[in-house]
Parts: structure tokens; C-alpha cells; sequence
């Protein structure tokens, strides 16, 4: 990399330049949006001049939306506080579960083993809809729909499966001599699961753990059509801005604005794991 | 207190004293307007409570589905006059237009006992009745015992009550006598023109009298004024955009969507020699005048675009050119509302509706007092007061229309409502062929019709190749 | 007491025998020494021990008790990688203090224990560094201290020194014996290096191909080869291996060499006519008068210094190359013509179709005490 | 005899035997996502019936019927058609564009970290919100994006309303959202690459292209199969963004499996085709997900044999 020539220089620059373009313009609109209203947003050309209004976040945060045809009542917050419960423990309950299984087909090769961990892959390319919708019947029996643990559970679908073949491969990274070392040294396998395997397979397991976060974050379908009002996520109850007086794009700006803060603000904590611990050198070297 | 006033709030409950004298009588009593509504909400309680025993459902509980929509925000702002009516508790499920019907189906095909009345359109009922997830509430409006003496259910506009009642055969006609009341309406849309009077003066042109001069007059607008399009129309690959302005033009022209044989089969008629021209006439007014992104055009860009000015006309729900001349639209103020007769040769113009009713789930736990429930929200109380204080146009009861207070309103912001709603009134109903296969025809129409707007198939071919496909669906659905 | 006894262990990968039918067994204290080429299930051996894989049949009895069920955790056994296997999370002192808390020893036990055994070892100046900040010859020794800590009775050694350089590996050689030997355990010492075997073993065990070829002294090794193969591997410079076709007369048996009688003395008579391989190892080859009696006339081609050694390459009148090895600084030739004097005596015999060494009656009683 | 003074710790308490250890591991998680085969095994069965919400006494097993009548329906086989299609077409692009970001930030410094974060960003929007945006953004009048295409020239770009552009315009949407997805794992895999052969690589100045395609690229490919795997599942089932952003249309542009079997469901209740068609996405996905895997372990198997 040291050698790299001035030209070369140049050339990623541009190249960098353009993919951050491509990558964050939409973001800045959208962050422009969320300060303006839809009389200054449905503009023809499309501008950047007009005054910043805080309207759209005083609107999501009091839960007072105004239309053309009134004053809504919107949960927004609400929304926003079912998606971080739901994610959060979705994510939890996966790693629980997925961790320990992905350390399993990656230390042991038991009988059945490559079966029963393609089986479990296979549910996250199970399409949704094939499963959802006898679930809600199914639900329905239960008493789960429109439960927390309901949700959670058909969220494993998208958290458990991603988690486990991710931690599985920085698992299968870590040099099987390093536990065998802790174990010879009088440690049981719990042991030695916990104190060598867990924090050497550790940003890997942060990194599968917030991408599952991110994809049970941005799920619509499920939560769609499992949850009633009340434990909505932020991305069903985000088209309640979709009026029939109106789409309120200032409101759905600002809406992303705050759906992506958490998310973000984790990614930025997390930031270490994801890309700088996330390669194995450290374990390796 | 206010004996006085309570006496004169119930003479005009009793109908004894019309609604202008009934103000007058109150402001010459000194009543402000908000005190007069609180006293207004106290005493018809009690107007409602004393010919019918509103209690007997006291203590229960009911669970709504609603549509996130002025409607439901209508009945929400007046949801504890019922429970205060009848001490009956009411919880409710609010969700997003565009999902919305998509939660009640998943509901209701679980059998999900959640919910005992939601919100619907007529054709849905004809998935939803058949499917056996409704009740037919012929019975309960029948019944003196459990709908009160002031429900009135003959003040119902008829053609819209009819669209509402089929009697599960495909092709059936609407309101038959042996027809099942599987909805009842709550306000209802008619498809007309909402015009930008502005751009229209500016142009120096006319409302359009019928589809040539439509699109003719979109031609010149759109010429005459930069950056605007000429009219806005749905163009979604969905019922949705079938069933507004396109098919009521349709229907002026007699056109069909299915034809009934004697012997109750069905077949398509899209591809009548008429329905050919009418479709030529519509794809043209698109190409030239539609939005430049026609086909992914729903309810929301065509009312978007209204109010923001970036078009000149829309023909389509004229409620929704309703909400767009208020609120912080620009254009705000500025729309006016004709009817519109395509066809040249008709005396009157035939608009195809949408009707927002309410039904009650065959899952309910306890159907009469959901039934208390369903006529209060349908009653003539609600609906003056969603009409006149909330936005719950058209109103579907005769006596709403008659009201002054509610023509005032109209008139003074929404120049030519009234009139384009009495000119087509008569002529408004539902313009489809009830029959369980409405979406899968609509929705191939649609994507027919995206085809044709954007030359990939000419008309007259691609409506024989509508009609053969969906004479071939009829036929393995059993229908045809 | 800490014997270990492997009986009749086998271990297969995707039905391909690592280790087949293997039986050994090792005394108390003592420090046997694994020698052979990679591949011949070293390794696999001393993880089979430490517990961390399971036979696919035998038994693994350590100090009388049959361990082949049970966890690595509770055998007792200390054991050191080739490749270190460092926590590389955790530094010097946490990874060698990891067997003594096992142990539940106390805080202040355990800082003991690191302390005395890195300072043993010198690497008590590092212990607050991570793997990643360690030279390689103080990740080896810390991993050897991490083993040592323990005080495990039965030590496994994979090659420890096979990663370090040749300096160090040289220090450790000395140092290693004295070490192991002030631990007392039963060391089970895998190496590819016949001088660290030769230098460290009580006994050595050579394998290949998942058997054991060979068990004994070092001695015994370095003087009675059980094959062609182990001859070869041991010693340096090699050995010289010349195919003969011993013959007989009534002085008895003796092969030629460019013409030259060498009379093997100690060899059966069963050898005579067969194809045989002769080994000489070079350091029992000796410069001598060409008129000397059994001189066989050589030309030097090169002579190379080795340490304290001095190395020819020679050259026989039929092209046969010949390696001579002398002590540093005695004389001889260093080109052209020469003769030299091989001493039948201490010459051994291999079968030339099986590789193993043919047994003189002198040698077999020596051979068959192993493990006494 | 020091040695003797180690005190073995006896095996005590509860114990996990050695061979159930991996199935106690694992089996919870399987449990609990087993659940989910029952609804799977109903839409089997839904699948093979003539089953229509709205026509409840019709229903009935017509056993192959529904799938017997893909082979002359042209809107199945358009279904398909789009699919891979689209499937193919986000992946490549996705895989390319990934990739080539990943290498701009190989390199690990603050700054690049930064921009790796700042790129999920899209990744974090919902994809069902980030297409309304998107049509916000290509809408002909309000449009920035169509405003600047018509400032180069394109002023009659139709983005996603016209059935010529329609594919692109999702593909380009997909791209946005998910590319992010790949290049995080991409670099992820890039970063742990071991230093040595290319360090040597470059003492024995060997070309970069041929350092690429032959360490870097082979050293890289189980991280570019595991993200292409589940992106390719992913995108093969995409629902989000082209429902929100064109329903299908126009015309059948765009109707691919999991969007026409929404709709099959949702609005026509025909529940029987709508599950036929789900069980061949299956189908195909199971089928593409069995070979990525039997790759993917035969390459960890060789990595770790090599190491």
C-alpha cells in the first residue's frame, strides 16, 4: 500500500468519491426532507432553499400529525420503542441459541451435523410468505398472535440462521489447538467455551449480531401481518404518514432520520468489531 | 342549568326545530359554539337514550379494525358519546391505508377472534362474504328490538346502501331482494373532475364536457402551463386503478367489465368494439396528458400532485380532491369539483364508487353488541357530526345532504361540490360485476392497461388477450 | 506413580489408519523422546493422550488409571504445541497461570507458580505482554511455562522447538534435560531432529506411517537401527549405503569393495548370495595407507567442515559416493587420490528387499531389553 | 515424584457425555425454528388444492393441478423469468460493486472505518421505506433524481414507470440498499487475510492484477459465497422494494415470485396457486443454497487444510 503511486492516489479518490456520492445522497435528501415540509419538498425543480422547520420531529415525538384533514393521533414513538424491544430481543434470544450452535458445527463433526445446520439455514431461505401465512393460523391456536414472544420467535427466522453461519465460519477460524491448550490446562469445555472461544470469536459474533439487529430492524412482512397496532415496528408504522389526504414526506424523512439513529449509534459503538475486529489477524497472528 | 337551552337542543333533536333556528336559538340564548357542542354531545345521549334501551350491553367490550383514514379519525373524536351511550368499551386497531387491507385479510382468514367490526369496502365483501368472514346484517336492521326506532335506515342514499347488499351469486345483481347486507356504507367517493381553477382560467379553457374534450383540454393545459401535467389518473398495477375515473367513463359508455350469461356464467366484455374505443380514447389521454410516471401512480401521487400543483386536474375521487384544497397544500383553495360525463351521447354523468363501510367480523365474540356498536357509528347522529364538524364526505344518508349547515360548508369552501354531487348522485353505484375474482380481474386489467399506455401491446390486442386470459380464469374458478 | 500405557490404539481419518494398532508404554519419570517424519502420527499420538481426540479403538491408561474415556480436563497432563496455541487475548502471565487456576489455587498461588517457573524459563521480564508482543523465542518458552506450571505429571512436548531459531534451539537443548529432569514428570517428547532426540530422550520411539518402527536408547538406535530407514535418519553426516552381495569363504562372510575383501565378521551365514544394502556409517570410515592391508582406493571430491567435524565426499573406482567423517583438525587428504579402511565390524547389513537391518547374533541380546 | 502432588480433579456433578455435547448445542436452536416446518408442511398442502378464500365450498385436492398449470400460464413463466433475472442482476452488480469498495477501504485507518459505518447507513433504512423514498426522489416533477437526469440530457426518464427502465430502476434501488451488506462482509474477510503472501508477493514484485486474481480473489472466495449466498436468497425472494415501488407493474415487469404470490394471496385468496408458487421458490432456493453450501464447505475444508 505504501508504494501506491500518485496516480493510483487519484484514481481511488474518485473512485471513493463517487461511491460515497452514489451512497449517501439519497441519505442527505432524506435528511434535508425531514427538516422541510411537503409544501417546500414537492417543489418543481426540486430545491434547497426553504427554512428549516422542526415540525416533523415535534410531530413524531408529541404524536400529533397535521393533515389536510386534521389532526391524527400517531404512535410513532411507540413504534420506534416496539422495533428497539423487538430487534433487541430477537437478536438476544439468536445469539443465545445460534452461538452455542454455531460452535458446535464448527467443533464437532457429529453425526447428522452438516444436516441439521443446512435445515437451520434453510429457514432463513424458507420465502416468508410460504410460512407466514399458515402461521397466523396457527398463531391464532396458540394464542400468539399479536405477542411479543409471537414475534420474536417468527423473528428467528431472519436473526438465527444469519447469525449461526457467520459465527460459525470465526469459529471454525480460531485454531482448534488454542482450546485444546485451555482444556489440557484442567478447564472444562464450558470453560474454555467461554473464556477462549467467546472473546476470540467475539467481533465476529458483534458483527453477525448487528447485522441480524439491522435485518429484524427493516423487516415489514412479518410484523405486518402478526402484530396488531400496539406492537407494530417503526417500518409498518411508519406508512401511517401515507394519509389518505397525502403522503407527509417530512414526517417519513424524519421518521428515517430517527429509525436509523439506533441503529447507527450501535454501529458506531460497535464500529471496532465490525470492521477493525472483525478481521481475524489478531486471532491468527 | 341551561334549561332553556337543553329544551331547544332536544326540540331539534325530536326534529321539531331545524338546525339554523336551533343556532340562532342558542346564540340568542348566549351560548358560545364550543359550549353549545358539548351540550349539543350531552343531549343527544340522551335524545338517543330514550326510546331504546342503550344499555343492554353495558360492560361489554369491542375490538375495531380501522383503516387509518379521516373517517375512522371522525368516529374516533366522537368514540366516547357511544361509550358514554351505552357503557360499552371500545378499543381500536389503526393501520396504515396501504397495508390495510392486506391486515384484514390475514385477520380474518385466521379466523382471528381479535376483532369484532372493522372497516371495509364494498368489494371486499365480495371476497369476505363468501369466504363466510362476515355477517349479513339484514337480520339485526330487522330486528326492532335491536336497532332503534331512530336508525333510519331508509334515509340510506339507495344506490349506495344497494352496493352494499349481493346475494353471493357471481354476477348477481347489487340489492337484490335476496341480497345479504354484508356492509354497511359510512361515506362513499364519486369519481368526477377536481380541476385547478387557476391553471384552468390561465388556459382559457372549460371543464371537459366529455373524454375528447378531456383530452384535449389536458393537451392544452398541459401545453399552456410549464411544468404542470394536464390530469392526474391512478396508474398502479392494482384495482385501485381501475376502479375511479377510468371505469366510470366506462360505464357512461355502457361498456361492461364481465357480461352474466342466462344461465349465470360468466364471461369478459372488455373487448367489445365500444370498451376498444373508450380504451384508445383513455391510453391516448394518459400518454399526451397522464403523469410521466402513469404506472406507479396510486390515490397518494394523484392527490399529491392536485395539491401541490403540479397538475391541472384530477378524475378521480372527488373527496380526495376534497382533502386536497385544505390543509397546507399549496393549492389549497384553489380546486373546484364538475362532474363529468365521458360519453357525449349521456344525459348525465355515471360515476363508479367506492364506499367505505363497515362490517361485522363472523368471528365476533358478541354480535349484538357489536351490532350497538355498527348503528351508532351508521346512525344519523354520527354522520351530522362527521359531516359537519370532520371531514366524512360524501356522506352516504339523504338527510345529511338536505342539511344547511353541512351545504354551507361545502359551498363557501369547495365551489361546485354540491352540484357536482347532486348532477351524479343519481347515476352513482357500483359499475362492477359482483363476483369472487373482482382483484385477479382488475389487477390483470390494470397491468393490461400499463402494457397499452406504455405501447407494448396495441388495444385491441392486448384487451382480446385480457379477455381470453380472464375467460380462462373464470373458467377454472368455475365461473365461467 | 505416573506410567502411561497405550494399548493397541488406532485412529483413522476417512478410513485411512493415522495410528495403527499402536502399543507403548512409558515409565515413570521418564522422558521418551517420538521421533519421525511428518505425517507418521506424532501428533495425533500426544493429542490422543492429552484427550483432546478419541481413539477409534485401545486404551490409554496414565498412572495405572484407564483414561480413554475422560475429559482432557481431568488427565492431568501438561502439554506444550508445536505451533505455541497462545490465548491471544490474554498476556504472558494469564496464559501461563491458566493450568494453576484450574486448580482453584489461590491468587497468591498462582502469581507464585508463574513467577518461579518464568523465571525458570527467563521470560519473567515479559509476562505483562500479549502473545502478539512476544518474540518467538518467548512465546515458546512461554508456552513450555505454561505447561511446566502445573506441575502436570505427565508432560507431552510437540516439537517445541521446531518453530524457534537455531540458536535458541540449541540453548534449549542443553537447558531442556535439566529441566524436565527437575519437573520429574513422565515427558512424552515429539521431535523431528535426531540430535534434539538423541539429546533428550531416556528413550526414543521411532514411527512412520502411524507404527512404531523402533524403541529404545538412543544408543540402541544410533547402533542397532532396526531398518534402512531408521539407519538413515539418524546420524550426521548419514550413512553410507552401498548394494552388495555378501559372499563367503572360509575365513568367513565379507563383501568386496572395488574389489577389496571387507570381512563381516559378526554376520550370519544365511546373508551369503542375497542382495543386500551395507551401511558404513562415515564416522567408522578411516583414511589409511593405500599399500594397508583392505586399503580401498578412493578419490576425494570434496571436503566440507561441520562444527567439529570434518566431512569427505569420495568417490570409488565405481563412481560409488562415500561420505568420511573424522573429528576437526586431524589430518587427511583433502584432493585427489586417497584409500581408506572400513571396518566391517561395526558395518551394518540391511535386507535389500525388506529395509531391515540383518541381526548379528552379538546385537540381538541387546535389543530385546527394552524397556528394562 | 512431584508429579504425584497434582491432585486430579474427579469428574463431578452434571456431565454432558462427549458425543451428546454438539446435539445439546445445537438442538435448541433447532427446536425452536422447527415450529416453523408445520406451517411449511400446510402450504404443501394448501398447494396441492384448489383453494380459494372467497370460494370455500370449492376447495378441494386437485393434486398437481395448480403446478401442472404453470407449464402453459406465460405468467408463471414470466415470474421466473423476472426472478433470476433480478436475482442475478442485483447479485453481480452488488458482488462487483462490493467488492471494489472493500478493497478502496482495505486499508485500515480511522477515516476508512468511518466511511465503512457511514455506508451501512442504506442498509439501515427499511427497504420498504427507502423505496417510497426512492420514488419521491424519481418522481418526474418533485424529483431530485429525475431533475438531475434532466439536467444531462435524460429529460424524459421514466425511472420506474416505464417497463423499459422499471428493472433497472429496482436493480439500482436494491443496489443501494444492499451493496453496503456485501462490502462489510467483504472487508471483514479482506482485513483478515494473512499478511504473508502478500508480503512476499510483493518482495518478489509480483504484478498486482495477478496478486489479485490469484491470492487475494481464491483467498477471499469462502467471504464472497457466504455473502452471495444469502444475498442471492434474499434478493431471489424480493418483496420489499418492488412491491412498494411498482406492485409488479408496469404491465408484468416486475412480477416476481414473492410479489406475485402476495398478491395471489392477498387480494385474489387464491391461496392455492399462491402456495404452489412459493413451494417452486422454494424449490429453486433450496436448490441454489445446496450447491453454495457443498462449495463452500469443500473450500473451508481446503483453507483449513492448508493452514
Amino acid at each position: 500500500m505504501e508504494s501506491t503511486s500518485t496516480p493510483e492516489r487519484i484514481l481511488r479518490g474518485i473512485a471513493l468519491t463517487l461511491v460515497i456520492l452514489f451512497f449517501m445522497f439519497p441519505i442527505f435528501w432524506i435528511f434535508m426532507m425531514s427538516f422541510q415540509t411537503n409544501e417546500t419538498i414537492l417543489q418543481i425543480p426540486p430545491s434547497l432553499s426553504f427554512t428549516p422547520t422542526l415540525s416533523n420531529y415535534m410531530a413524531l415525538i408529541t404524536g400529533k400529525l397535521t393533515t389536510a384533514a386534521g389532526t391524527l393521533d400517531i404512535a410513532f414513538m411507540g413504534n420506534l420503542g416496539n422495533s428497539v424491544f423487538l430487534s433487541t430481543a430477537s437478536v438476544a434470544v439468536s445469539l443465545l441459541l445460534g452461538v452455542p450452535a454455531a460452535y458446535a458445527f464448527a467443533r464437532h463433526k457429529f453425526r447428522g451435523s452438516e444436516d441439521i445446520a443446512f435445515t437451520l439455514l434453510s429457514f432463513r431461505f424458507a420465502p416468508p410468505l410460504l410460512v407466514l401465512l399458515p402461521l397466523t393460523q396457527y398463531f391464532q391456536w396458540l394464542g400468539l398472535s399479536d405477542t411479543y414472544i409471537g414475534l420474536i420467535w417468527v423473528y428467528q427466522l431472519i436473526c438465527l440462521p444469519l447469525i449461526l453461519w457467520i459465527v460459525r465460519g470465526y469459529f471454525e477460524d480460531i485454531s482448534a489447538d488454542v482450546e485444546y491448550a485451555y482444556r489440557i490446562a484442567g478447564h472444562s469445555w464450558f470453560a474454555t467455551f467461554r473464556k477462549i472461544a467467546l472473546p476470540l470469536a467475539g467481533p465476529g459474533i458483534a458483527a453477525a449480531g448487528l447485522l441480524a439487529f439491522i435485518f429484524a430492524w427493516n423487516n415489514f412482512v412479518f410484523a405486518l401481518v402478526l402484530a396488531s397496532a400496539s406492537k407494530q415496528p417503526v417500518t409498518v408504522g411508519a406508512l401511517a404518514f401515507v394519509t389518505s389526504s397525502g403522503i407527509q414526506y417530512g414526517q417519513i424523512a424524519a421518521a428515517i432520520v430517527l429509525s436509523i439513529a439506533p441503529t447507527l449509534a450501535l454501529a458506531l459503538y460497535a464500529q471496532r468489531y465490525l470492521v477493525e475486529g472483525l478481521s481475524l489477524g489478531a486471532v491468527k497472528g | 342549568m341551561h334549561e332553556k337551552e337543553k329544551d331547544l337542543i332536544g326540540a331539534f333533536l325530536r326534529g321539531q326545530v331545524d338546525r339554523r333556528a336551533l343556532l340562532k336559538g342558542l346564540g340568542a340564548l348566549g351560548m358560545t359554539a364550543g359550549s353549545a357542542g358539548t351540550l349539543f354531545n350531552m343531549m343527544s345521549t340522551q335524545a338517543l337514550a330514550a326510546d331504546f334501551d342503550w344499555k343492554a350491553h353495558s360492560g361489554k367490550s369491542l375490538k375495531l379494525l380501522l383503516n387509518k383514514h379521516p373517517y375512522a379519525d371522525a368516529m374516533i373524536a366522537n368514540l366516547q358519546t357511544f361509550k358514554d351511550l351505552t357503557g360499552i368499551n371500545v378499543t381500536y386497531d389503526v393501520f396504515p391505508e396501504d397495508v390495510y387491507f392486506d391486515k384484514v385479510t390475514a385477520a380474518l382468514s385466521s379466523g382471528s377472534s381479535e376483532y369484532d367490526a372493522f372497516m371495509t369496502g364494498a368489494y371486499m365483501t365480495w371476497t369476505y362474504g363468501p369466504a363466510g368472514w362476515i355477517t349479513d346484517l339484514k337480520e339485526w336492521i330487522n330486528d326492532p328490538a335491536k336497532t332503534n326506532p331512530n336508525y333510519a335506515w331508509d334515509d340510506f342514499l339507495p344506490g349506495v346502501k344497494n352496493s352494499c347488499a349481493w346475494n353471493g351469486r357471481p354476477g348477481g345483481e347489487l340489492g337484490s331482494d335476496d341480497a345479504k347486507q354484508w356492509c354497511i356504507p359510512w361515506a362513499f367517493e364519486q369519481n368526477n373532475i377536481t380541476y385547478n381553477r387557476e391553471m384552468f382560467d390561465k388556459a382559457g379553457v372549460g371543464v371537459p364536457k366529455n373524454i375528447d374534450d378531456m383530452i384535449s383540454v389536458a393537451a392544452k393545459l398541459q401545453k399552456d402551463i410549464s411544468g404542470i401535467y394536464g390530469i392526474g389518473l391512478r396508474g398502479s398495477r392494482s384495482w385501485a386503478t381501475i376502479h375511479p375515473g377510468f371505469l366510470s367513463g366506462y360505464a357512461n359508455f355502457n361498456e361492461k367489465d364481465l357480461a352474466v350469461s342466462a344461465d349465470g356464467k360468466l364471461s369478459a366484455a372488455m373487448n367489445t368494439a365500444g370498451s376498444k374505443a373508450y380504451h384508445s380514447k383513455f391510453v391516448q389521454l394518459i400518454q399526451e396528458s397522464g403523469p410521466k410516471d402513469w404506472s406507479t401512480y396510486t390515490w397518494y401521487q394523484v392527490g399529491t400532485d392536485l395539491g401541490a400543483g403540479a397538475s391541472a386536474m384530477i378524475f378521480d375521487a372527488d373527496c380526495l380532491g376534497y382533502f386536497m384544497n385544505g390543509g397546507d397544500n399549496k393549492m389549497a383553495g384553489k380546486l373546484s369539483y364538475a362532474a363529468f360525463a365521458a360519453n357525449p351521447e349521456a344525459t348525465a354523468s355515471t360515476p363508479n364508487i367506492w364506499i367505505w363501510s363497515l362490517a361485522m367480523s363472523n368471528f365476533s365474540k358478541d354480535k349484538d353488541a357489536t351490532w350497538y356498536f355498527l348503528q351508532w357509528a351508521s346512525g344519523p347522529e354520527h354522520a351530522l357530526f362527521g359531516a359537519t364538524k370532520m371531514d366524512f364526505v360524501d356522506p352516504v344518508r339523504q338527510s345529511i345532504w338536505k342539511d344547511e349547515v353541512f351545504r354551507n360548508k361545502l359551498n363557501t369552501s369547495y365551489p361546485g361540490f354540491v352540484e357536482m354531487f347532486d348532477a351524479s348522485a343519481a347515476g352513482a353505484s357500483i359499475k362492477f360485476t359482483p363476483q369472487p375474482l373482482f382483484f385477479d380481474v382488475t389487477t390483470e386489467w390494470a397491468a393490461t392497461l400499463q402494457k397499452m399506455v406504455a405501447k407494448e401491446v396495441p388495444v385491441d390486442e392486448g384487451l382480446d388477450q385480457l379477455a381470453e386470459s380472464i375467460n380462462r380464469q373464470l373458467k377454472e374458478a368455475g365461473l365461467g | 506413580m505416573t506410567t502411561l500405557q497405550l494399548q493397541n490404539i488406532t485412529k483413522r481419518y476417512k478410513s485411512q489408519a493415522v495410528l495403527d494398532d499402536l502399543t507403548l508404554d512409558v515409565a515413570d519419570g521418564e522422558t521418551l523422546v517420538l521421533f519421525g517424519p511428518s505425517g507418521a502420527g506424532k501428533t495425533v499420538l500426544l493429542r490422543l493422550i492429552a484427550g483432546v481426540i478419541e481413539p477409534d479403538a485401545g486404551k490409554i491408561v496414565i498412572g495405572g488409571e484407564d483414561m480413554t474415556e475422560v475429559d482432557a480436563e481431568h488427565r492431568g497432563i501438561g502439554m506444550a504445541f508445536q505451533n505455541f496455541a497462545l490465548f491471544p487475548h490474554m498476556n504472558a502471565f494469564d496464559n501461563i497461570a491458566s493450568p494453576l487456576e484450574a486448580n482453584r489455587s489461590s491468587a497468591a498461588g498462582i502469581r507464585e507458580g508463574v513467577e518461579k517457573v518464568a523465571k525458570l524459563l527467563k521470560i519473567d521480564h515479559v509476562l505483562s505482554h500479549r502473545p502478539k508482543a512476544l518474540s518467538n523465542g518467548q512465546k515458546q518458552r512461554t508456552a513450555l511455562a505454561r505447561a511446566l506450571a502445573g506441575s502436570p505429571p505427565v508432560l507431552l512436548l510437540d516439537d517445541p522447538l521446531r518453530n524457534v531459531d537455531a540458536k535458541l534451539r540449541f540453548e534449549m537443548r542443553l537447558e531442556l534435560p535439566r529441566l524436565l529432569a527437575k519437573q520429574g514428570a513422565t515427558v512424552i517428547y515429539v521431535t523431528q531432529d535426531y540430535k534434539e532426540a538423541m539429546a533428550l530422550g531416556d528413550r526414543i520411539a521411532v514411527m512412520s506411517q502411524g507404527r512404531i518402527r523402533q524403541i529404545g536408547t538412543p544408543e540402541d538406535i544410533y547402533n542397532t537401527p532396526a531398518d534402512i530407514d531408521i539407519a538413515r535418519l539418524f546420524g550426521d553426516p548419514t550413512i553410507n549405503l552401498l548394494t552388495v552381495i555378501p559372499k563367503k569363504d572360509a575365513s568367513g562372510v565379507y563383501v568386496e569393495l572395488s574389489n577389496v575383501r571387507v570381512p563381516l565378521p559378526s554376520m550370519p551365514e544365511s546373508v551369503v548370495g542375497k542382495e543386500c544394502v551395507l551401511g558404513l556409517r562415515p564416522e567408522t570410515i578411516v583414511f589409511t595407507e593405500p599399500s594397508a592391508q583392505g586399503a580401498i582406493p578412493v578419490t576425494v571430491e570434496a571436503e566440507t567442515p561441520l562444527n567439529e567435524k570434518t566431512v569427505t565426499l569420495l568417490l570409488t573406482a565405481r563412481g560409488r559416493e562415500i561420505l568420511l567423517s573424522r573429528p576437526a583438525g586431524t589430518p587427511g587428504p583433502s584432493s585427489g587420490p586417497a584409500a581408506i579402511a572400513v571396518n566391517g565390524a561395526a558395518a551394518f547389513l540391511f535386507d535389500k528387499e525388506s529395509g531391515a537391518r540383518i541381526a548379528t547374533p552379538a546385537t540381538t541380546t541387546n535389543r530385546n531389553g527394552e524397556a528394562a | 515424584m512431584a508429579s504425584v502432588t497434582t491432585a486430579r480433579k474427579a469428574p463431578s456433578g452434571f456431565r454432558i457425555s462427549k458425543k451428546a455435547l454438539p446435539y445439546v448445542l445445537s438442538l435448541p436452536a433447532l427446536l425452536v425454528c422447527i415450529g416453523i416446518l408445520i406451517p411449511f408442511f400446510t402450504a404443501v398442502i394448501n398447494s396441492f388444492q384448489r383453494y380459494r378464500l372467497s370460494q370455500p365450498w370449492a376447495r378441494q385436492f386437485n393434486w398437481g393441478e395448480n403446478y401442472l398449470n404453470f407449464f402453459t400460464d406465460p405468467s408463471f413463466w414470466n415470474t421466473l423469468r423476472v426472478s433470476l433475472t433480478y436475482a442475478g442482476l442485483t447479485v453481480v452488480l452488488e458482488l462487483l460493486l462490493g467488492l471494489g469498495i472493500a478493497l478502496l477501504l482495505q486499508k485500515r485507518s480511522a477515516f476508512n472505518n468511518f466511511v465503512s459505518i457511514m455506508l451501512l447507513m442504506p442498509l439501515m433504512i427499511a427497504p420498504a421505506l427507502a423505496a417510497l423514498m426512492w420514488k419521491l426522489m424519481t418522481n418526474p416533477g418533485f424529483g431530485i433524481l429525475s431533475y438531475f437526469a434532466s439536467l444531462v440530457g435524460l429529460d424524459n426518464f421514466r425511472w420506474a414507470s416505464s417497463p423499459d427502465t422499471a428493472l433497472l430502476t429496482v436493480v439500482l434501488v436494491d443496489i443501494w440498499v444492499y451493496t453496503p451488506f456485501i462490502m462489510i462482509l467483504l472487508l471483514a474477510g479482506l482485513r483478515s487475510l494473512p499478511t504473508q503472501p502478500f508480503e512476499a508477493a510483493a518482495l518478489d514484485g509480483v504484478p498486482r492484477t495477478f496478486v489479485f486474481f490469484r491470492i487475494t480473489l481464491p483467498m477471499l472466495t469462502p467471504y464472497i459465497l457466504t455473502a452471495t449466498l444469502f444475498r442471492l436468497l434474499d434478493s431471489i425472494q424480493q418483496f420489499d422494494i418492488i412491491y412498494a415501488m411498482t406492485q409488479g407493474g408496469p404491465g408484468d415487469t416486475l412480477t416476481v415470485f414473492q410479489v406475485e404470490a402476495y398478491l395471489n394471496f392477498f387480494q385474489s385468496t387464491n391461496v392455492g396457486r399462491s402456495a404452489a408458487l412459493l413451494i417452486i421458490l422454494w424449490a429453486i432456493t433450496y436448490l441454489l443454497s445446496n450447491i453454495f453450501i457443498k462449495n463452500w464447505l469443500r473450500l473451508r475444508e481446503r483453507a483449513r487444510g492448508e493452514a
